[in-house]
């Protein structure tokens, strides 16, 4: 059983709360740093794609688990981020510059992008946003200067500081810079948490009505909130598409975007571990399952693994609504508790939704 | 000197007139109650004020300002704190959450600062919490101070929703049913921080409240009101004992009764 | 002429974005969840159907098989309901959506191990055959579409504005613990309604296996009708229909006059127009919260 | 004679919170019982727990004899069991009207429902005016006096009232009472009520409980316990009896 | 060691889309495929070596498809791929397959890019979109001496492939390039599209859309009353299912696509053995793209048996490049050579009773016609 004393304010706006998380977060650190050379190329690419997606992740999880935004349109911002970087770069900037711009330029044309939406909510807010992923494929054809239309382009050479990522050559290069981006954002979007704007966020999503007496101006918080959203995701686009050797018009399909939002619901809505937890599972759990089956001849019955992985997700959303992550907390709890736990401790209690209609 | 001035302030809903030309003035310093039968437009008064609704006719002034002139999200910043009737917290956060976003106007941070934690940020976090603490001390609520609002009782959101208010540093207070869902001793509690607020912190208070036991122990001056007009105005005995008053809110049968099962609750 | 058989084609057409849109409404309106899965019913209601009917599976005779094609569907609704749905009550929406969405990728994959991959014709009575008159054409399965939609429309409408039942399902979608309150069994009406929008779902499939050819990808036609669901606000059964014929009348008039490369992406322009203007939807369903 | 309600040592949880501590209480036919308690006791989780909107984890609750105890809530209310619940918990987008016939569900007798609404509408004439008005727009107190009126509808053998004067003006308040006297003297509806106005509630009932953290601390006949030093120190105020008068500071309760 | 190859398996890899839009034509592709791998296997093998075909399903997702590359190649190290769907993704992935040696076989697309200059380690089975488009257009000028050409299509790779031929086409054969109009694969609708084309005057219309919308479209123009429309669709919209529609729906759409449709000749030897093995092995009929499966697993098999015992990527390279025989079941003539491609030859189809008939044959080369009409 652990007890959490509080002797100071800076104890609830410091980073890490005590040395026992600062220390777990730090060895978790070292893991990660160390990995290339406790897995094989292969996996190496898994879990860079798996970071890759958390950073997408981190930015759908800013707008929906912090603002309460449901989007479906972030293959757009993606895909804007992407071909922003291609461009810079071919514009001749180096790449982290280029890196860097195109998460700003995302983000601020993101937040240009929100202000018809301001009004909008729940459903009406995700039909809008999909709609603009739809677009976004056609948009892109059409822009076929800066894009190559339906030809895409090809993934120019990254270079940083004189190295070369390269992720056939050296794939620890391209797990290190998805690593870096990653860590990044995760700390800005933690940053954002403990400073107004972070709970304005969450002012916003429980109740606009309070939310604006208390002073909060809504219609700025969520353009903050939707500029910083497409900002990650445009990180999180460029390294998909970069990652990826080849992107076009179809490579940001709005079931990306899709992915993305059961990827966040099913990690746990509001946490950024949950951005992690829900990139493993969209982002690896269709390659586990296909190894499993590999052996058992899949071939023999076609979209078996897409089917398993809708079945499976069904599973995890029956058993923890709350997500990945919301199960942890309580396994933490318990293990907090211990010995003291009571085994049905966490029986969920019955619970009733009111309207959403109501704004 | 009068602080929030409405003059002739008149709103309708349809074909239901909720105020209807209202004048009245709330005084620098004082304890004003709005009071009035079910549906008479005291909540209605409240959020024309918070600027949730633009009266048809009318004006509204605070402190020389036209709050017809600012959007709702500006009127914290003039110094206007409310509560709601129904309590409108931020359900899915900490009492201590809640408290730090009643801060919102103090904040001067800029969003490269918040995003790196960097520059004056901390400190500012430190100052916010340190206004918070005492809004906490104030009202007693050390205990829920990391609760998340959904599971707590009744009465502590009434209260969380009073110390949010007053975490905004305010210079005028909007209490709409501060003591429904309190029991006889909370109600006690509220009327001495009620006291409080106005005579240590300088807050003008401007309250709607059903209780006139407390409207009677806490209150300069009373308005009420009824189908949107005013009835009478006065001091709470005056009020009280208003015949239209008794007739349309207190109840004339059970004057007796009634007031003193009120009146003794504190 | 040819603006009049624009017209006709787009409203037979619209009519299946409104069938669809109204499996859409009914789930949310009695329970706020939104079915991402409802164009898959569609789907699956379209190759129960083929099923039933095709030569080479059943070969029932296609107006004995209708009937049983809307128990299957009825059924299946229901018990999805009773099986998944049922505890993800008092969830949030947004779970709810992630469930439906992973429901799709099931249906899917089970219809293309019963049914195959390849596209396949539903053998319809209203696939043959055009109508003719005044120079415009068409089929006996637009004509169809066309009625059926305006009557399930309006009987489904009527449900929910007249009958005890659908103001039960009303008011379990606006408060489910004051539904219990009032002894209506919140859970078991939702079932009910599970248990319509799954036979919504297959007379939409029915009428658009009848327009044309069908494959398990048919489910994609959920997002066109979710769009005209929205641009009805949500909520709203005639807004859903109203929604549907909107975007189907102008696809046929983008098509036409519009410059290449541009006139697919009608439909979602409209969408976005719409929204801009009427946050939410033409029959707006949304209110500002009283404090 | 034997209880309408027995309620055998209850617990009741949120997640890991325990918030009825082995309660038990019963309730007379034809009996007002209220239960008074300073916030967080527990009195609105003991009457969702009842009403079947919780599930106990242990105990009983027995309705006519029979366990009801973990049933859904719909099969309770079936039985005859209603609860006006607390913060008016109305329909928002459906009209008053709408929202009144719901509260005759489980009703099929169409000329007693239209009867029983006409009555409703006469206890609060500004519902029959507002008769149009989607409830999420009424005031507060309209929305209380809806909440109320839809139990009204129910006909129920017993009435669970959590807070029912809440919000309501004065006048309002005294009509209320009044009017549940009235439907428990003529019509023989048995109550259980909850209510932070202790002096009106311990006027109208027979029989009153205290709860505390969970517990019942107190049970006696209502007029006793108006009469306990305790229970006018702390629930009715009153001031003279010098529990707290003009002092700030409180006094702590006999039973802590 | 060459990759993949062990002394008693050879591992080959197929990234597929096998639950999304083009699942009708992966999936008989992979049954195909599996079909001559097990007849290989129950025969000892190549060179005592069994086959292993392993797939994946990327759904027509890039990002699925990376995965899916990644897997086979990083982690199972397959020696080749074979029949890997889709343009975009084939594209993307060349890089990684050329690094790590990899040969590609016989992707199923026919763009014009899935055989770079120089060919490298791909090898196509068939012509082009591009050359489809252009034998197509020109027999069906020829033929009819319409002048008017038109395209359909979806704003795609592929789709931008058959509008450009289309429009070169015209241009080399100096007849008219009237209009054109572009669609979204969830279009249901296509009253305005085909009225708009009608009142240009347009006379050949090239299609490049999905299998359902390609037969809508044909049905659309004929309920509108335009009878004398020449639809042309290319090896992407020849399928079995296209011609089946009842009511003759689809009846005279033309197809040009690099292979003769499988139950046109179901009278014959080759094609008539196939059908049965298929139908016995999977319980439902086979098609056109389950014949591409199996023939392009049999091609990669020749070339293994040829390539020896001693089997590495050079060698086996060299093997496929001398591969030069009549292939029965697809009725052409098969030679991959120094280009990679395995048949120059375009066949023109037309749809009539429920059925593609071959009615004539283009060398690819010369562009010479040869009336199959009559046989
Ligand atoms: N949005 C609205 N639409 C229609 N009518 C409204 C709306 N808001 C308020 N009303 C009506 O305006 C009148 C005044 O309501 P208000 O909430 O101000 O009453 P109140 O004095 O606060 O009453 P209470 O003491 O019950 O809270 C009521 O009759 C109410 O029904
Ligand atoms: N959703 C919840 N999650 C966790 N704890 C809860 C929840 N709801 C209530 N509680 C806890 O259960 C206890 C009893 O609450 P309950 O609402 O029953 O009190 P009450 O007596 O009705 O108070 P009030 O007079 O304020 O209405 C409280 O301590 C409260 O903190
Ligand atoms: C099999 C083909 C229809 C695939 C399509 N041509 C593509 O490029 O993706
Ligand atoms: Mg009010
Ligand atoms: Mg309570």
């Amino acid at each position: 059983m652990r007890f959490h004393f509080k002797t100071s304010y800076d104890q609830d706006i410091r980073l890490f709360p005590d040395w026992w998380n600062f220390s777990l977060y730090v060895a978790l650190l070292l893991l990660m740093l160390v990995l290339p050379w406790l897995i094989d190329g292969f996996y190496l690419g898994e879990v860079t794609n798996v970071l890759i997606w958390a950073v997408a992740g981190l930015g759908l999880m800013l707008l929906t688990g912090q603002t309460g935004q449901v989007s479906l349109g972030h293959s757009a911002f993606m895909a804007l981020g992407c071909y922003s970087c291609v461009n810079f770069m071919e514009l001749g900037l180096p790449f982290l510059a280029a890196f860097l711009l195109a998460g700003i330029v995302t983000g601020i044309i993101g937040a240009i992008i929100a202000i018809p939406a301001l009004k909008l909510h729940g459903v009406y807010l995700a039909i809008f946003t999909l709609a603009l992923a739809i677009l976004a494929d056609d948009l892109i054809v059409i822009l076929e200067p800066w894009t190559g239309g339906v030809n895409g382009y090809f993934a120019p050479v990254i270079e940083i500081f004189g190295i070369e990522i390269n992720r056939w050559a050296a794939p620890e290069t391209w797990y290190y810079l998805a690593l870096g981006t990653s860590i990044f954002v995760a700390l800005l979007y933690r940053n954002l948490l403990r400073s107004p704007l972070g709970r304005a966020f969450a002012a916003v999503r429980d109740s606009e009505i309070s939310a604006q007496a208390m002073g909060v101006d809504v219609a700025r918080t969520k353009t903050l909130a939707f500029g910083l959203s497409c900002a990650f995701a445009g990180l999180g686009g460029a390294l998909m598409g970069l990652f990826a050797g080849a992107f076009n018009n179809e490579t940001f399909n709005f079931l990306i975007a899709i992915q993305l939002l059961m990827m966040i619901i099913i990690g746990g809505l509001g946490f950024i571990h949950g951005a992690f937890l829900g990139a493993i599972v969209i982002a690896f759990l269709p390659q586990f399952l296909s190894i499993l089956t590999d052996n058992l001849g899949s071939a023999s019955i076609p979209g078996l693994e897409t089917g398993v992985f809708g079945m499976i997700l069904i599973a995890f959303i029956l058993f923890e609504p709350m997500g990945l992550y919301g199960r942890w907390l309580k396994i933490r709890t318990w293990l907090e508790l211990f010995p003291f736990a009571r085994r049905d401790m966490f029986r969920r209690q019955k619970t009733y939704l009111k309207t959403e209609r109501l704004r | 000197m009068s602080l929030l001035e409405l003059d002739g302030v008149t709103l309708k809903f349809g074909g239901v007139t909720a105020v209807n030309n209202l004048s009245m003035s709330v005084n620098e310093g004082e304890v004003f109650a709005l009071v009035g039968p079910n549906g008479a437009g005291k909540s209605t008064v409240f959020n024309m004020i918070s600027r949730f609704y633009r009266p048809v006719r009318g004006s509204i002034r605070f402190d020389g300002e036209d709050l017809l002139n600012h959007r709702a999200h500006e009127i914290a910043n003039l110094g206007i704190a409310r509560t709601f009737q129904n309590i409108e917290l931020f359900e899915r956060a900490t009492v201590l959450q809640n408290l730090l976003v009643g801060r919102h106007r103090h904040r001067r941070s800029t969003l490269p600062e918040q995003l790196f934690f960097a520059g004056r940020i901390r400190a500012e976090e430190r100052e916010h919490r340190h206004a918070v603490e005492e809004v906490i001390d104030f009202l007693d609520l050390q205990v829920y101070r990391d609760k998340m609002i959904a599971g707590l009782p009744y009465g502590v959101r009434k209260v969380v929703e009073l110390a949010r208010a007053l975490a905004t540093k305010p210079r005028l207070l909007l209490l709409d049913e501060p003591a429904s869902g309190l029991s006889v001793e909370e109600t006690q509690d509220m009327r001495w921080w009620i006291d409080d607020i106005r005579r240590q912190m300088g807050i003008t208070v401007l309250m709607v409240e059903h209780d006139m036991g407390l409207v009677s122990k806490v209150c300069d001056r009373v308005l009420a009101l009824a189908d949107g007009a005013k009835l009478a105005e006065g001091t709470p005995a005056e009020v009280q004992s208003h015949p239209a008053v008794i007739e349309a809110y207190l109840g004339t049968s059970a004057v007796s009764k009634t007031a003193n099962a009120q009146g003794e609750r504190v | 002429m040819d603006v009049l058989q624009l017209l006709l084609s787009g409203l037979a057409n619209g009519c299946v974005y409104g069938l669809v849109a109204l499996g859409f409404v009914l789930i949310y309106k009695a329970t706020e969840a939104v079915n991402f899965a409802q164009g898959d019913f569609m789907m699956l209601g379209a190759f129960v159907m083929v099923g039933l009917v095709n030569p080479h599976f059943m070969g029932l005779n296609f107006w004995l098989a209708v009937p049983i094609a809307l128990i299957i569907m009825g059924a299946l609704g229901y018990l999805l309901d009773l099986t998944v749905l049922r505890f993800m009550f008092g969830q949030s929406q947004t779970a709810v959506v992630i469930l439906t969405i992973s429901l799709g990728f099931v249906i899917r994959f089970v219809a293309g191990v019963i049914w195959g991959h390849e596209p396949q014709n539903l053998h319809s009575p209203l696939a043959l055959g055009d109508v003719r008159f005044g120079g415009v054409v068409l089929s006996l399965a637009d004509i169809a579409v066309i009625v059926v939609t305006l009557l399930m429309t309006l009987a489904l409408w009527q449900f929910f504005q007249r009958t005890k039942l659908g103001l039960a399902m009303q008011a379990a979608s606006q408060n489910q613990m004051a539904a219990y309150y009032m002894g209506i069994p919140v859970k078991r009406v939702q079932g009910a309604v599970w248990a319509l929008a799954g036979i919504v779902a297959c007379v939409a499939g029915i009428l658009y296996g009848s327009k044309g050819t069908l494959d398990i990808s048919a489910g994609f036609i959920g997002i066109k009708a979710f769009a005209a669901a929205v641009i009805g606000g949500f909520g709203s059964l005639p807004g859903a229909l109203m929604g549907g014929l909107i975007v189907g009348v102008i696809e046929p008039f983008a098509a036409r006059y519009l410059p290449t490369g541009y006139s697919q992406i009608a439909p979602y322009a409209i969408l976005i127009f719409v929204l801009v203007f009427r946050p939410h939807g033409l029959f707006a369903q949304v209110r500002v919260k009283k404090v | 004679m034997s209880a309408l309600l027995e309620v055998k040592n209850l617990e009741t949880f949120y997640g890991p919170i325990m918030a009825i501590r082995g309660v038990s209480l019963e309730v007379q036919k034809g009996q007002v019982v209220t239960v008074l308690g300073a916030n967080g006791a527990g009195k609105t989780t003991l009457l969702k727990t009842i009403s079947g909107i919780m599930d106990p984890e242990k105990g009983q609750i027995l309705f006519e004899g029979d366990p009801i105890q973990g049933r859904e809530p719909h099969q309770v209310v079936r039985r005859g069991i209603v609860q006006v619940p607390e913060g008016r918990e109305v329909f928002p987008l459906l009209t008053v009207e709408e929202n009144l016939s719901l509260g005759a569900y489980t009703r099929s007798d169409r000329a007693e429902i239209a009867r029983d609404r006409d009555m409703v509408f006469s206890y609060f004439p500004i519902l029959a005016e507002r008769r149009e008005q989607e409830a999420g727009t009424l005031s507060g107190g309209q929305q209380q006096m809806l909440a109320i009126g839809r139990g009204l509808m129910l006909r129920p053998k017993i009435m669970l009232l959590d807070e029912p004067s809440l919000g309501l003006s004065p006048l309002l308040t005294q009509e209320i009472f009044d009017i549940l006297r009235r439907l428990n003297k003529d019509e023989g509806v048995t109550m259980m009520l909850v209510e932070q106005n202790a002096a009106v509630a311990l006027d109208l009932a027979d029989q009153g409980y205290v709860m505390e953290l969970g517990r019942i601390v107190m049970a006696d006949s209502a007029a006793k316990l108006a009469a306990s030093e305790d229970i006018q120190s702390f629930y009715l105020g009153h001031a003279n009896e010098g529990a707290r008068g003009e002092r700030r500071w409180k006094k702590r309760k006999t039973w802590r | 060691q060459t990759r993949g190859v062990t002394d008693s398996e050879i591992l080959i890899g197929g990234a597929h889309d096998l639950s999304g839009v083009f699942a009708a034509v992966s999936t008989p592709a992979v049954n195909g495929a599996n079909l001559f791998f097990e007849q290989v296997n129950a025969n000892g093998g190549v060179h005592g070596r069994q086959i292993r075909y392993i797939t994946e399903d990327h759904g027509y997702q890039l990002p699925r498809a990376t995965q899916a590359y990644n897997k086979l190649i990083e982690r199972d190290g397959v020696f080749a791929m074979l029949l890997n769907l889709g343009t975009p993704h084939n594209l993307a992935h060349y890089p990684l397959m050329e690094r790590r040696g990899v040969p590609n076989i016989s992707p199923l697309t026919a763009a014009r890019a899935i055989l770079p200059e120089p060919p490298g380690m791909n090898f196509v089975a068939f012509s082009s979109y591009y050359d489809q488009v252009q034998a197509g257009i020109e027999y069906l000028n020829a033929e009819t001496g319409a002048t008017n050409v038109c395209s359909m299509y979806l704003p795609t790779d592929f789709g931008e492939e058959i509008a450009l031929s289309s429009r070169e086409a015209a241009e080399r054969l100096g007849l008219n390039y009237v209009d054109e109009t572009t669609h979204r694969p969830d279009e249901q609708d296509f009253v305005g599209a085909v009225s708009r084309l009608r009142d240009a005057g347009c006379q050949i219309i090239t299609q490049a859309l999905g299998v359902r919308a390609g037969i809508t479209v044909v049905g659309t123009a004929k309920r509108l009353g335009w009878e004398d429309a020449m639809f042309l669709t290319t090896s992407a919209g020849f399928l079995e299912p296209v011609a089946m529609v009842p009511g003759g729906v689809t009846d005279g759409l033309y197809a040009s696509s690099g292979w003769q449709d499988l139950y046109a000749r179901a009278n014959d030897e080759a094609p008539a053995a196939f059908i049965e093995a298929y139908q016995a092995r999977y319980e439902q009929p086979a098609s056109g793209f389950a014949m591409l499966g199996y023939t392009a697993a049999q091609n990669l098999v020749m070339a293994l048996e040829e390539a020896g015992p001693d089997l590495t990527t050079e060698n086996f390279v060299a093997a496929m490049e001398s591969l030069d025989f009549d292939d029965a079941l697809l009725g052409t003539h098969v030679s991959y050579g120094a280009d990679h491609q395995g048949s120059n030859d375009i066949f023109i189809s037309q749809v009539g009773d429920g059925a593609w008939h071959t009615i004539a044959r283009i060398d690819g080369d010369t562009m010479e016609t040869v009336d199959m009409t009559g046989e």
